[in-house]
């Protein structure tokens, strides 16, 4: 019936969200009439008017410092950086502002805003314009990050999102803003915050990843159960707080874990998730645990980009890996 | 250079005697020795803040002396709709809003309750990170905006901020969008050891007001009667929907930067001294005798008054106990995540 | 509102008649033949970037349709030991200070090596973080300062660039330290979707430069002759120890933003088409019709040889084989730290 | 014979540096004539000059770029950002300029600077004075991050980063500033950038941490001496690169680890660690990876500071319950 792309079903959300609480206001570079550079936020403000569909200047910073103070006293600004390798100037205010208003004022004032942000590579842009330095964001506390991998996952996380009472990270797989359909019903109801998804069910290896990630390894899944070795695919969908418990009960049952990141290795989110099951789940651990990750360094220029991102290849070499390891 | 005309400049002389004509609210007594009583109430806090400090009792300190005009013409200008988004050296302003003094204690002495005040209760917290309340006043502004309240949003910083790009970016955008902000620069003449000359060559800071063709105004900061009048009239400008001002009150720091700095390695003792002549309690004080009648008894009762808040203000502080050690995690977010729950357990932090 | 006075606004009017008194290097054909030729280049480039992009032969790119003045006026007057950091939309500019076409082309076509450029080896390649090569220029002039070589750095950025907070800064800094900085912004009226009107409320961006009490200039940008004499007057005034200057060349941005940008969605064709009637190039070779009997085959032999030119390059581009996998780790520091060649081999990417 | 505090050695390094090398300048807020507010450059002003020692506005973004920029034009620019909790500001010429103009250029130009910040906890400094987000910078592929944790060490590697043709980001603790003194000999000599070094031999279990942790691992280690447990201390010295090298062997010794930090749990620098273990010495591994660090909350207001940095005492804990896991 509705079958919408990822970016559709973040506009539908958006719309949604502004339908239903007039405190919910957008802000950021280019979403007004041009409806965002990847079209999220299109006809948006010529349906619900351009003080709510706000047009900003070229000031990132501000966009964030606007969005802490607006949800300070009582807007609800969904705020859009316009690629996440310009959200940098936005991390003061996010990290020493946003995240501990509430905590600073013992719950007095909040900070109740979210800013989205497309993210990640694959998609042959212009450099700064691929960047997936979400375990930076993860790091922060008093933030929630969260990063669906699916539309029907967009439209709930993005609400819920919305509707939480603290300030949310929302990072958007720009890689799959178009490349697939679901369907989605504009029924207005959020997904937990806090709850990564299993979205393939198997005993021998559990593959943890998000983003766009998610695809590559949905097809590494698929390629492992010709082999016959079935995948627990754990899609993250919030990376902060993670959904330690999900994965520790799948690595309890499969005593295999890949983790699956476009990010940099060192210090990525895959990190924290190895070092979690080395902490609680060690004596389930039938194989070392390897973290499919690019090495450390710039994701390149697009014309060797695809020798930067991780590909289901690596992940089935990965996974046979930890399957053989005795 | 032009200039934007954005009123007195100077209404009282260093000596107390009326330059150009009084405000309304200049003219009553009573007005004008709540304004002095704020101020000298700020300045006794202040001492005793130093003492604490200096004894072990509260944390680093950043006195606000010679610079109180500042601070109390800004807040008694402003409304109750109106929100404070103050710097880390407003304690005047802080007061007159409601803030008490066992709150600035708290937070001076390192406590998150300090900032949970009883005074205006939408008004921010003192900001340290320099500048960045200046980006969040015109977000609160756009939230007034929105909501019709008729409020305007008051963001006061330092002329160390003026280097900033938070600065410039928001006033850029208050500019653009018309918001209710008044941007208030106490230009004390120095950011720690760096002097106005050596942060911008600027003519003025009120002349930054051009880079967001928002008018700009510079008052004398150490003439509370002054301050106040130019506030009114920015605040007014505001609310009547004529957008954003930018105003350079300019005073001088008398003391260290905070209780962790030692002036004297960096500016002569002659500097500060000329500059005592220009304080403001002095003026004003001279200002109520000369023109009120103000009396050396009414003086010495304000005087007592103001140190006895001060001190029962400071055994409360001293006698509030800590928080519970789970007051670390409770307040991050709405309601505690498990994760965090857990693992403040686990990690022995309990 | 006062404007600091720096030099010609315009020397020649749309139809290429001179308004006011011609510069020096302005009364030599050859010189303006030169200008004219690296603005047609430009032009042509352009063009053959876009076609390539829309056969899927090269990335998003930005085309300067209608800026080509301001990048070619500000990079002649500009000397050898001067550096030029350019936004991504001064193609004109790299292009003049020896960058080659083939090497334009890989950049955007996505290949560094297209940074690696035989042009003025000091300067920086294009910036595509808006207004972050701001700060680094007065880095540069500090450099060129320190070492006493006589340089100024040029970063060129756009109107949209101005509402950073990182251009305030520098500014700021390059006015506090006399450092030998021209700042241009080539104002094309449009951020993207935004026009200027919406990104700030200042009068003029040359205004800005009063908050860093510099001189600010504002040029005709679509008048080469113009925008290369102000800046002449502005680096001199940089290299003789003067300090910073703005400038703000006023253009229009023909085309697209980039061609991932479609700006029939938030701009009028009517517009952009009265704007075309003061692009840049018609008016030079009007001039030079007039002034200098440039024939129509003078016009053809070099509309031909910059468009064999810029096939030549594109075929080099094309022909151009990718980098060994191995270059994603080898420039990231001057020696491959241990950790990062392993992670490389066991991560499968050889 | 020269017996210094911490911050005097950093002190001593820079001075030895501005001598050694004329295109050495140091940048920041406070740094000329007051000596910066923890006197790391007292008196270097006065020797230098106020060209070479130079007092900026107060601009984090602009010190950033300025450094950024003289860099790549042949100075060797060390800035001072004065607390960690004001560095945000500089992330994104950090992250999208120092770290990738080689790499962009392919060489052309680089960025030799020192970003220089005093930076964690334990001194009861007001909010935004006790940051330690030190996994942030270690994320950034192309830079450098290093922490010295006593005098000799500040020295030796401070000249280390100063003579490194790439940025380096120097976070020193300031809650060692001036509570321990070592001898320091002024003998110009760098140490390894990326090495870490082992402080005590034992072959029970391995810890690893940095900065101002070392002292509470030290008397953690000195504790359970008595208890008859010898502990392989490694202080991280070089926290990217990391010496995964070292850490590996030591753990192949011992089997067991605990990695102890006072930034907060959630991507930290930990994780690197312990997921490192879990991927290449799994089959060493003779307890779960135990991480000491605070849970993820903002460091709180200095009352409760206790409450939030670890100490010794929760490393012994950690130690025995890794020692007595079977
Ligand atoms: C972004 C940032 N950088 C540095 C500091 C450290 N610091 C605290 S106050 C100060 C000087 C501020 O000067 P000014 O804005 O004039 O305010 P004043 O202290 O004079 O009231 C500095 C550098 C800070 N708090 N925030
Ligand atoms: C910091 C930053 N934010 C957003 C972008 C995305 N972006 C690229 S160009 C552009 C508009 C720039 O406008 P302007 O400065 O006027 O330059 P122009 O494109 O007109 O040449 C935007 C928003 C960016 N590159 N950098
Ligand atoms: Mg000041
Ligand atoms: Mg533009």
């Amino acid at each position: 019936m509705n079958e919408l792309t990822l970016v559709e079903a973040v506009r539908l959300a958006l719309a949604r969200a502004l339908e239903d609480d007039p405190r919910v206001i957008l802000l950021g570079e280019d979403i007004g009439v041009n409806g965002g550079v990847f079209r999220a936020t299109d006809g948006l403000a010529a349906r619900f008017g351009a003080d709510r569909v706000r047009d900003t200047p070229l000031a990132e910073t501000a966009i964030a410092g606007i969005a802490v103070g607006a949800a300070a006293h009582g807007l609800r600004p969904v705020a859009e950086i316009q690629f996440m390798g310009f959200l940098y100037p936005a991390l003061d205010q996010l990290a020493n502002h946003a995240a501990r208003l509430r905590n600073r004022t013992r719950g007095r004032l909040s900070c109740p805003m979210v800013l989205r942000a497309p993210f990640g590579g694959g998609i042959h842009a212009p450099e700064h314009h691929s960047e997936s330095f979400e375990a930076m964001l993860a790091h922060v506390p008093g933030l929630r990050v969260v990063v669906p991998s699916s539309p029907a996952r967009a439209y709930g996380l993005l609400l819920a999102a919305i509707r939480d009472p603290d300030p949310v990270v929302f990072l958007e797989p720009k890689r799959l803003y178009r490349s697939v359909r679901e369907e989605v019903a504009d029924d207005g109801a959020a997904l937990p915050l806090d709850r990564a998804l299993i979205l393939s069910a198997g005993d021998d290896v559990t593959l943890v990843t998000w983003g766009a990630m998610v695809q590559e390894a949905r097809e590494a899944v698929e390629r492992m159960a010709t082999e016959g070795v079935l995948v627990d695919l754990i899609d993250l969908c919030s990376l902060k707080p993670i959904d330690r418990a999900t994965i520790r009960r799948s690595v309890a049952k499969t005593g295999r874990c890949v983790v699956l990141h476009e990010a940099p290795l060192t210090a990525g989110l895959g990190a924290e998730i190895a070092a979690d099951l080395a902490e609680h789940c060690l004596t389930d651990l039938l194989a070392p645990i390897r973290r499919v990750a690019p090495p450390d360094v710039v994701i390149p220029y697009p014309r060797l980009e695809d020798q930067y991102m991780p590909t289901a290849g690596q992940v089935v070499g990965a996974i046979r890996e930890v399957m053989e390891f005795s | 250079m032009a200039r934007f005309d954005f009123g007195p400049v100077r209404v009282l002389d260093q000596a107390g005697n009326v330059e150009t004509t009084l405000p309304g609210f200049a003219r009553d007594r009573e007005a004008l020795a709540r304004h002095y009583r704020a101020m000298v109430l700020t300045r006794q806090f202040d001492t005793k803040a130093v003492a604490l400090q200096r004894t072990g009792r509260l944390g680093t300190f950043a006195s606000s002396l010679g610079q109180e005009a500042v601070s109390v013409g800004v807040a008694s200008a402003m409304r109750d709709q109106d929100v404070f988004l103050p710097s880390f050296r407003e304690h005047g302003g802080q007061l007159w809003r409601g803030v008490t003094l066992k709150e600035l204690f708290l937070f001076w002495g390192g406590d998150e309750r300090g900032n949970d005040f009883s005074g205006h209760r939408m008004d921010f917290p003192a900001c340290i990170p320099v500048a960045t309340q200046f980006p969040q006043a015109a977000g609160v502004a756009l939230a007034m905006q929105a909501q019709g309240t008729g409020g305007v949003a008051v963001p006061v910083g330092g002329d160390g901020a003026t280097s900033k790009g938070d600065f410039y970016e928001a006033m850029n955008i208050a500019g653009a969008w018309a918001l209710p902000v008044v941007f208030v620069i106490s230009n004390n003449q120095w950011a720690i050891s760096v002097p106005l000359a050596a942060q911008t060559r600027a003519v003025a800071i009120s002349d930054k007001a051009m880079a967001a063709g928002i008018p700009g105004g510079r008052v004398d900061g150490n003439d509370v009667i002054a301050v106040r009048a130019m506030m009114e009239r920015a605040l007014e400008r505001a609310r009547s929907g004529g957008g954003a001002t930018l105003i350079e009150a300019v005073t001088y720091r008398l003391g260290d930067h905070t209780t962790a700095d030692d002036s004297k390695r960096y500016r002569n003792e002659a500097e500060v001294s000329a500059h005592w002549k220009a304080e403001p309690l002095v003026r004003l004080r001279a200002h109520l005798v000369q023109e009120h009648g103000w009396t050396k008894e009414e003086e010495e009762t304000l005087q007592r008054s103001c140190r006895e808040d001060v001190e029962t203000a400071a055994e409360a502080y001293l006698a509030t106990g800590l928080q519970p050690p789970r007051a670390i995690i409770d307040h991050l977010f709405e309601s505690v995540p498990e994760d965090l729950a857990q693992r403040f357990g686990e990690a022995g932090y309990e």
